[in-house]
This record gives structure tokens, sequence and C-alpha cells, in this order.
């Protein structure tokens, strides 16, 4: 479903701290399938993750969205594929502070111009999927650990997308919070999404759920 | 919506307010009719804005010979241009 | 209507993003309010008065002649009053007897002047208010003058002028001829100008014109000329002023221009987000837009409402001043609210083009934060 | 020079205006020489980045011409007590010689920063941008106009002096024909009218034409331009002699006041509306078989069309219906 042609991506080109983030990487990732890229930090996964969601475009080499290339779409239709197909959560959730949670599950819904009513009601319904109803109201850095995390996810899911694409999801979490969050990506497979995760956390990767592992190191897929 | 609040409420103030110019130019007009029936009554030419020297009463009247040239682009066309007032000693 | 939900919802969002930098936003207002405050006096103040001026003049003599000696204004005799009377067209020609008066008792300038229909007695006065109120003097009093041969005469005030007209009454002193002639030693055919009336408006120039070439040493000034020079008085004063206030102005702009580039980490990691869940680019841009809007809107009203209060409920107070100088005798007037759409169209124009272009590079700026960025820190 | 508030403003806002663009050129230049969509460098995301800044700038110049347009003839008027002769803005305009092609300039301006809006549009909602480097050669095109617009306005400005009293004597020189305007010739009124209905007409038909069977852009571009120029002549000429009821007053600014409702903001609003997106119909024509542009490129043609149509109906509408109760009869 996403495929990936000899991706190259180059920081700084031509100057002196030039950095090779990822280097020639073929990949392709199946639709409906839980993909978990493994590597210790600084070996491109977060990178190469940015650039399978349409967050930044490659150096070099061609990208497949389902039968669209989408490699030297311009900004402005990188961000309307990417708003349609992915969703993401991402290692500090990146919650906005000082206004609500339900307003953060609203944020990336704002520029496709739903009615303000209709959407908030979809918000809602998120956050009551998610035992969040009462805790709409409240600020995010008012929001404990797990909370915050499954605000995360609704926001990842007020588009709807096929794709949910989350970076070290499991990072600032203990133990039990990371049981948690592989039970909802297990419900949200289930639901038919293609989920891809990039992550070094044993709870993640040595999870059932995993159908496949890519394994990275220094920019390159090892495997 | 607190700003739309505050956005209401000035916009009202200025509301108001363009009202009240409105009602005070109309009610301006007997008065300026009054002024005006002095003006031609005593054959007037000028307003009496600034009296501080009798090279500036009078600016229609102006002539190259008075001690600050009262042509109206000389930039110190009044002592009451300057924007601090002149000290104490100098006036007297 | 996708495309104003989309407004609706961004400038929701602009506006809760506003309230929560309140400190910061407050600033910024507060000197967008007192920039458009400042200049919004000044332009009311001088448009009122510019307009006062022109209905006020517009029944003032249409044509005045002086004579010129030696380049200086000097007394004209009235033979000459008798030959413009013969031009055609002209109405009529009398003479002004007029002058200064310097009271050292009070360090006041005086005009001293003869109505044509003096309505009281030899050494009886008519004074205007400002006259009344700097010499402490009221209705029934005596005044002295120091006549030109250094003798003192002592004139009855039968009359103060009405306050409403202080305008162009503050000054006064109204007197009879005889009195103004022994006062100053003037000849009896001799008077300080003409004041000249034509029959039909539109020949005004075409008989100043004729008098010129008829009495070449004389100078017609036209009432529209008048009105002319208050006009290019005013704009010039006001101009003056805006001048000596663009550096406040300018202050102002690199003050916006900095608060718009100056981005805190924390606005920056938001605009990342922003851009990280799917906003594009022109999102951040249009958000940006409905902020400046939001914050011009909110100063614009609010100076402009402030200098309403300032200029027309309370004469102008902080200019006050300025504009008196070591004047003595300043007319106490409250103007008449004069004010158009095309000065507030200015103002807006001086105030906030500004503003928007100053913060269009740096709104910019920080709406192209890469949207990966947030994954990367 | 009459300083002036308004003046200063003017002035403040064309230097900024054309600072912006020539700024806007600079990276234009960089567009034009180095722009290459398949290439992930970051030159090139640069400069797609850098493309969001030029719209925004031509937008707000854009609003921005549009304001000054109306100020710069409600300063004229405003000024028009100053000068010995001029009567309303058509007179202070005459004062010196830069003030009628200062004018001009500024309408031009005005028009041809829409019709880039038009292109930025269209080319905005192509996935390749394939008008690119045409976008930004025509803002490179425009850029020079908008210098010469800012200098000569200051040049005008600058040449403003007030006729006040001087030392010696009254201003009694009298300037004779300071109201009337220069390269307007007026025809008898029948021919003047037949022109005006006939140019009405065939927009009318040749838009028609390209809204129902999508055949003749150009010739309706032509015809929107054409009526543009006939109806702004016919407005100076006949028109405003009917609404103001003068056979001899020609002020094309004095519409703009009070005492005529503002009725000259709807004349002149709907004819900028037309012919730019008269024009822009035109404009967008050779890009119409552009393959990532075939989708939408006749749909916004068809809506420009549509625009242009309404918008000259209804200045017909109004020039008809002031003459039809106006007083004057001729």
């Amino acid at each position: 479903m996403i495929v990936l042609e000899s991706v190259k991506k180059v920081f700084n080109q031509g100057r002196p701290n030039e950095l090779v983030a990822v280097a020639d990487a073929s990949l392709s990732i199946d639709a409906s399938k839980v993909t978990v890229l493994k590597g210790p930090s600084g070996s491109g996964k977060t990178t190469l993750l940015s650039i399978i969601g349409c967050m930044t475009r490659p150096t070099a080499g061609r990208i497949h969205l389902g039968d669209r290339e989408i490699t030297s779409l311009p900004e402005r239709f990188l961000t309307a594929v990417r708003g349609e197909t992915f969703g993401f959560i991402f290692q500090q959730f990146n919650l906005i502070r000082g206004i609500t949670a339900l307003e953060n599950v609203m944020i990336p819904a704002y520029p496709k111009g739903e009615r303000y009513g209709i959407l908030k009601g979809r918000a809602m319904g998120l956050l009551a999927m998610f035992n969040l109803a009462d805790k709409s109201a409240s600020k995010a850095e008012w929001l404990s650990g797990g909370e915050a995390q499954r605000v995360a996810i609704a926001r990842a899911l007020i588009n709807n997308p096929s794709i949910l694409i989350a970076d070290e999801p499991t990072a600032h979490l203990d133990t039990k919070l990371s049981g948690e969050f592989m039970e909802i990506m297990a419900g949200l497979h289930r639901q038919g999404r293609t989920i891809i995760i990039a992550s070094h956390d044993p709870v993640v990767y040595e999870s059932s759920l995993i159908n496949r592992t890519v394994e990275m190191r220094d920019g390159r897929i090892v495997q | 919506m607190i700003y739309l609040a505050v956005v209401f409420v000035q916009s009202a103030i200025a509301a108001v307010l363009a009202v009240h110019a409105m009602t005070a130019i109309k009610a301006a007009g007997p008065r300026l009719e009054r002024e005006n029936s002095v003006v031609s009554d005593l054959k007037l030419t000028d307003l009496c804005l600034f009296t501080e020297a009798r090279y500036t009463r009078h600016p229609a009247m102006a002539d190259r010979n008075t001690a600050f040239q009262d042509y109206p682009f000389s930039f110190e066309h009044f002592p009451s241009g300057s924007l601090i007032p002149v000290p104490e000693i100098v006036r007297k | 209507m996708a495309w104003i939900d989309k407004q609706k919802n961004i400038l929701d969002f602009t506006l809760s993003s506003l309230l929560r930098r309140k400190g910061k936003n407050a600033a910024l207002v507060c000197v967008y309010t007192v920039v458009v405050f400042v200049l919004a006096s000044i332009m009311f103040f001088t448009h009122a008065i510019k307009k006062e001026a022109m209905i006020i003049l517009k029944d003032a003599p249409e044509v005045l002649v002086q004579r010129m000696v030696a380049g200086r204004h000097d007394l004209i005799d009235m033979k000459y009053a008798d030959e413009i009377k013969k031009i055609t067209g002209v109405t009529s020609a009398e003479g002004r007897l007029w002058g200064y008066y310097y009271d050292p008792l009070f360090r006041a300038n005086y005009t001293l002047m003869v109505p044509p229909e003096f309505k009281y007695q030899q050494g009886e006065i008519a004074v205007g208010q400002g006259v009344s109120r700097s010499a402490v003097t009221e209705e029934g009093n005596i005044m002295p003058f120091f006549g030109m041969d250094g003798k003192l005469t002592s004139f009855r005030i039968r009359e103060l002028l009405s306050s409403e007209s202080e305008l162009v009454t503050s000054d006064l002193v109204i007197m009879s001829e005889q009195d103004f002639r022994e006062l100053f030693g003037i000849p009896k055919n001799r008077v300080t100008d003409l004041a000249v009336t034509v029959g039909n408006p539109q020949e005004v120039v075409t008989i100043a014109n004729k008098i010129k070439k008829q009495f070449p040493d004389t100078r017609p000034i036209i009432r529209e000329e008048i009105i002319r020079t208050y006009d290019t008085l005013f704009d010039w004063r006001s101009g003056i002023m805006l001048v000596v206030f663009s550096g406040a102005l300018l202050a102002f702009i690199i003050f916006s221009w900095d608060k718009a580039s100056g981005l805190s980490a924390e606005e920056r990691k938001e605009i990342g987000i922003l851009k990280a869940t799917g906003w594009e680019t022109a999102d951040v841009i249009l958000m940006k837009f409905w902020e400046g809007t939001v914050i011009s809107l909110t100063s614009f009203l609010t100076g402009m409402i402030f200098a309403y209060v300032h200029v027309f409920f309370s004469s102008a107070a902080l200019f006050e001043p300025v504009l008196k100088g070591w004047a003595v005798l300043y007319p106490q007037f409250r103007l008449v609210p004069y004010i158009n759409a095309y000065q507030v169209a200015t103002l807006f124009f001086l105030t906030v083009v500004p503003y928007t272009t100053a913060t269009i590079v740096p709104t910019w700026r920080a709406a192209i934060v890469d949207p990966d960025s947030v994954m990367r820190t | 020079m009459i300083l002036h508030p308004a003046i200063l403003a003017l002035l403040a806002g064309s230097f900024m205006a054309s600072a912006m663009l020539l700024y806007s050129s600079w990276f234009g230049i960089q567009i034009i020489r180095s722009w290459d969509l398949r290439s992930g460098s970051e030159l090139q995301l640069g400069l797609e980045k850098r493309t969001y800044l030029i719209s925004t700038i031509m937008s707000y110049a854009f609003v921005f011409q549009l304001v000054s347009l109306f100020l710069f003839i409600y300063t004229a008027d405003s000024l028009c007590t100053l000068f010995v002769g001029a009567m309303c803005a058509a007179g202070t305009l005459n004062v010196n010689v830069y003030g009628y092609p200062a004018f001009i300039l500024k309408l031009g301006n005005f028009i041809l920063a829409g019709l880039w809006l038009i292109l930025n549009y269209a080319d905005n909602r192509a996935h390749d941008y394939p008008l690119i480097r045409k976008k930004y050669l025509l803002l490179l095109f425009i850029t020079p106009f908008l210098v010469a617009e800012t200098f000569l306005q200051t040049l005008y400005f600058l040449g403003l002096e007030a006729e006040v009293i001087t030392s010696c004597c009254g201003s009694l020189f009298s300037k004779e024909g300071r109201d009337s305007l220069p390269l307007l010739y007026a025809l008898p009124l029948v021919p003047m009218k037949l022109l005006f209905y006939s140019a009405m007409a065939g927009t009318g038909i040749s838009g028609f034409r390209f809204y129902s069977r999508g055949k003749g852009a150009h010739m309706f571009s032509a015809f929107s331009l054409v009526t543009f120029m006939v109806s702004a002549w016919f407005l100076v000429h006949v028109i405003v002699l009917y609404i103001y009821e003068l056979p001899t007053h020609h002020c094309p600014f004095c519409i703009f006041k009070k005492e005529y409702a503002y009725i000259g903001y709807l004349f002149y609003m709907t004819l900028f509306a037309g012919v730019i997106s008269g024009l822009g119909v035109g404009l967008l024509r050779p890009f119409v078989k552009i393959g990532s542009m075939r989708s939408f490129v006749p749909e916004i043609q068809k809506r420009l069309a549509l625009i242009a149509l309404a918008s000259y109906a209804t200045f017909l509408f109004l020039a008809v219906y002031t003459m039809s109760v106006s007083a004057l009869r001729m």
C-alpha cells in the first residue's frame, strides 16, 4: 500500500554539517497490518516515519501511496493527502497547553471547514470512546500521563485516517500504561486501520499484535 | 466569546459616538449661524486662536515685514508652534 | 459554506490562543491604542477646527483691499473706496478700522475694532470673553487704555460678547469710530483697510484683478484665499505633528515587528504541533492574519473612542498647552465633532497598514516551521 | 509639498508596497531560475516556502491598491480648496502633470494585481504548479509599474504647492480649465450611447456563449476590456451628467460623494470586478489543456465569466436607471 523506492533524506546538504538521516531505503508496507520500525535512537526511524507520513519530502527517491505517486507533491497537496490519510501520535503527545482536551482533539479538523457544532460532537464522541468525557473541559496540562496519551490518540483519529503513525509512543509511559496503549492499538487494528509504530521498547515490538518488524541502523534498513 | 463581547461593546460605543457627532453637528447649526452673523456684522477675517503677538493674530493679514515671517509655510509660524512652552524668563 | 466555517474555526482558535498569552498581547494592544489615540486626536482636532473655520468665515468680507507702502501694510485713504465702488460688479466698499493694543498690565494683545454700526455711546466698549477673563473685569466696569499721546483714557464696558462666538471674538474690544481715531490718532479720511462686496460671486477674481491693476499699491485678498490659507495652515500643523510623531510610529512598527518575530519556544512548538496535525502553511498564515485583525481592530476602535472623547468632550485637553503656547487670551471653545469616513480611512491607513506590513515577514517565518520539527525534538 | 496626513499615509503605504514587491521580485527571479519541483533539495523546499510569502504579499498589495485608489481620489478631492480653479478631485489631479499618470497607473496596477491573484489561485490548485514561472514573470512585469506609480505619486505630491496668500499680493492668478480631463474626447451623444450599448451587448453575447459552450474565451476577454474602457468613458461623459443633473460638470470623482449617495463606488466597483474577472477568463484560456489543470480551470473560467457578466449587468442597470430617473434631458 505504501511503497518507498530508494528513499534518501539529507539535512544541510552541501554544508559541513551535512547529515544523511535516511540512506537508500526501499520498503513496502501493507494495508491493515501493524508494522514496527525498530532500532536505536539516531538510526533514522523518526525521519523515515515522517517521510512515510508525508511530513517531509525526501531528498531523492520515490514514494507511492496506494496507486498515486506523491514524491514531488508540493507542501500544499502533501498536507491535504496527509490530513485525509494519516493520524499521528507523538512521543511527547504534544498536546497544546492552555486549551482544553476537547479543543486539542478538534485542532486537526479546524482547517477542513467543518461546522463547529458537528465537529464538537465528533470530538466528544471520541473522548467518550476513551472514557474521557468528563475530562473534556480540563486544560491539557492538568491531564495525567495516561489521559494525555488517550487525548493524543483521540486527536489522531479526529479526521478518521486509514493509517495511524506513532513515534515512540511508550517512551514516557510505565509498563502498565504501555500495555494499555497496545490494547487500544489492537482495537484500532480490528477496525481495519493500518498502524505503523517506531519504537525500541520491547513492550511494543514483542507484542503479539505486530505483523511485521523492520529494523533500522545508521539510516539504512537492515532487514 | 469574551472578545466578541468586547468588540460588540466597542462598536456600540463607536455607534453612540457617531450618533453623538451627528446630533452635535445638527445642534451646532444655530450657534454657527449666530457666529456667522457676528463675523459678517463685524467684518472679521480670522480666528482668534493665536493672540500672543500681533503678527500671529490675523494670519490672513500677514506680510513679510513681521518679526516671524507669517507665510504659512515657515516652520515656526507661531511662537506657540513650539512644542514646549517658552521659558518664563524669555516671556517677560 | 465550508469556507466560512473554516474561517470561523480558525478565528475561534486564534482568539483562544490570544487569550492564553494575555500579557504579551495586552502590551501590544496598549501601545497600538496609544498610537491610534494620538494620531486620531491630531486628525480629529485639525479637521474639526478647519471645518469650523471654513463655516464661520464663509460670511467674512469677500475681498479685502490693503494698501502697501514700501512693503508694509499702511492706512488707506477713503478715496480708494469711492473709486472701487465705481468698478462694475462691486456692490459696496467700506472702510474697516481695526488695530492691536498691547495691554502691559496683563501682558495680553487685544484686537481693537470699530464695527460698521456701534450700538453704544462714545466712551463705551464691548469686549470679548477672553479679554474679560484676562483683565478680570465684567460688564459695567471701567477699562483704561493708553492713547497715542500716552494719556490714559477710560472706557465703560457695556457688553460682553457672547461666549458662543469666542472662537472669533475672544480678544476683541469694540468701540466707536471717534474713540478709535482719537486713541490712535488716525486722520479722518483714513481707514485700516477696505472690505469690498461683489454682487456675483463668480466675478470676485476678475474684480480683484481690476482693483490690483487700477491701484498697484494695494493688495486685494479674496475670502477664498483666507479660507485656503487656513486650510493649509492646519494641514501643515497636523502634518508637522505627524512628522514629529512619526518617530513614535516607527518605534511602534519596530515594536510590532519584534513582537511578531520574537516567537517564544512555546509558540514555535505550538505552530509545529498545528502543522504536524494537518494544518497547512496557508492555514497558519490565515490564523496569524486573524490574530493581526483582532489586535488591530481592538486597538483601532479603542484608540478612536478615546480620541473622540479627548477632542470633543475635553476640548483636546492634552494638546491645549501646545496649541496655546504663551497666548494669554486663549479662546475657550468646544469643537463641533465633524468626523467623516475619509478621516477614519486615513487613520486606518496610517496605523493598520504599517502594522500589517511589519508583521507579514515575521508571520510567514513563523508559519513555515517544518511539521516534522515536533518529532525531531 | 503639502503635509496632509492622508498624503503622508499614501506615500508611506506606497513605499512599503513597492519595497515588498521588490523583495518578492528578488525571490521571483530565484524561482524562475532554479525551480525544480521534482527535486527535494533544500533550495527547492526553501523556494516553495517563499511562494507562500509572495502570495500573502500580493493579496495584501491587491487590497492596498484598492483602498489607496479611493483614498487617493478622496485626498485629491479634499485638497481642491487649496488650488485656484479646482472644484473637485479632477482639478486637483490637474495641478501638475504627474497627477493623472499616477492615477492611471494606480488603476492599472490594481487590475494587474487582481490578474496575478487569479493566476496564482489557479496555479495553486494544480499539484505540479505548472504556471509557476509564468506567474513570477508576470510579477516581474508588475513590479516596475508599481515602482513607477510610487515614483509618480511622490512627484505629484511633492509638486503640490497650495496657492495661499503671499507677502506681496493675494494669489490672483486664475487658472482656467483645471477641471477638464486630459485624453478624453467626447463624441455626440447618440454615437456614444450606441458605442456603449453595443460594447455591453458584445460582452453579454460573447460571455453567454462562453458560459454555455466554453467557446470564445479570448473574444470575451477582449470585449470585457473594451467594455471597461468604453463604460468608463461613457460614465465620465454621459452618466455623470445625469447624476449631477448639470450638462457641464464632467467630474468622474464627485460621484463618490455623499450628495450622490456614494453611487460612484458601485459604478467603479462593478467595472473593476467586470474587467478583472473578464480578463481572467482569457488569461487562463491557454492553460485549459495542461493535464493537471484540465479538471478545474474551465470551472474557474466559468465562475469568472459569471462574475464579469453579473458586474457589467449591474453597471448597465445602474446606468440605465440613473439616466431614466434623472431630471436632466439631453
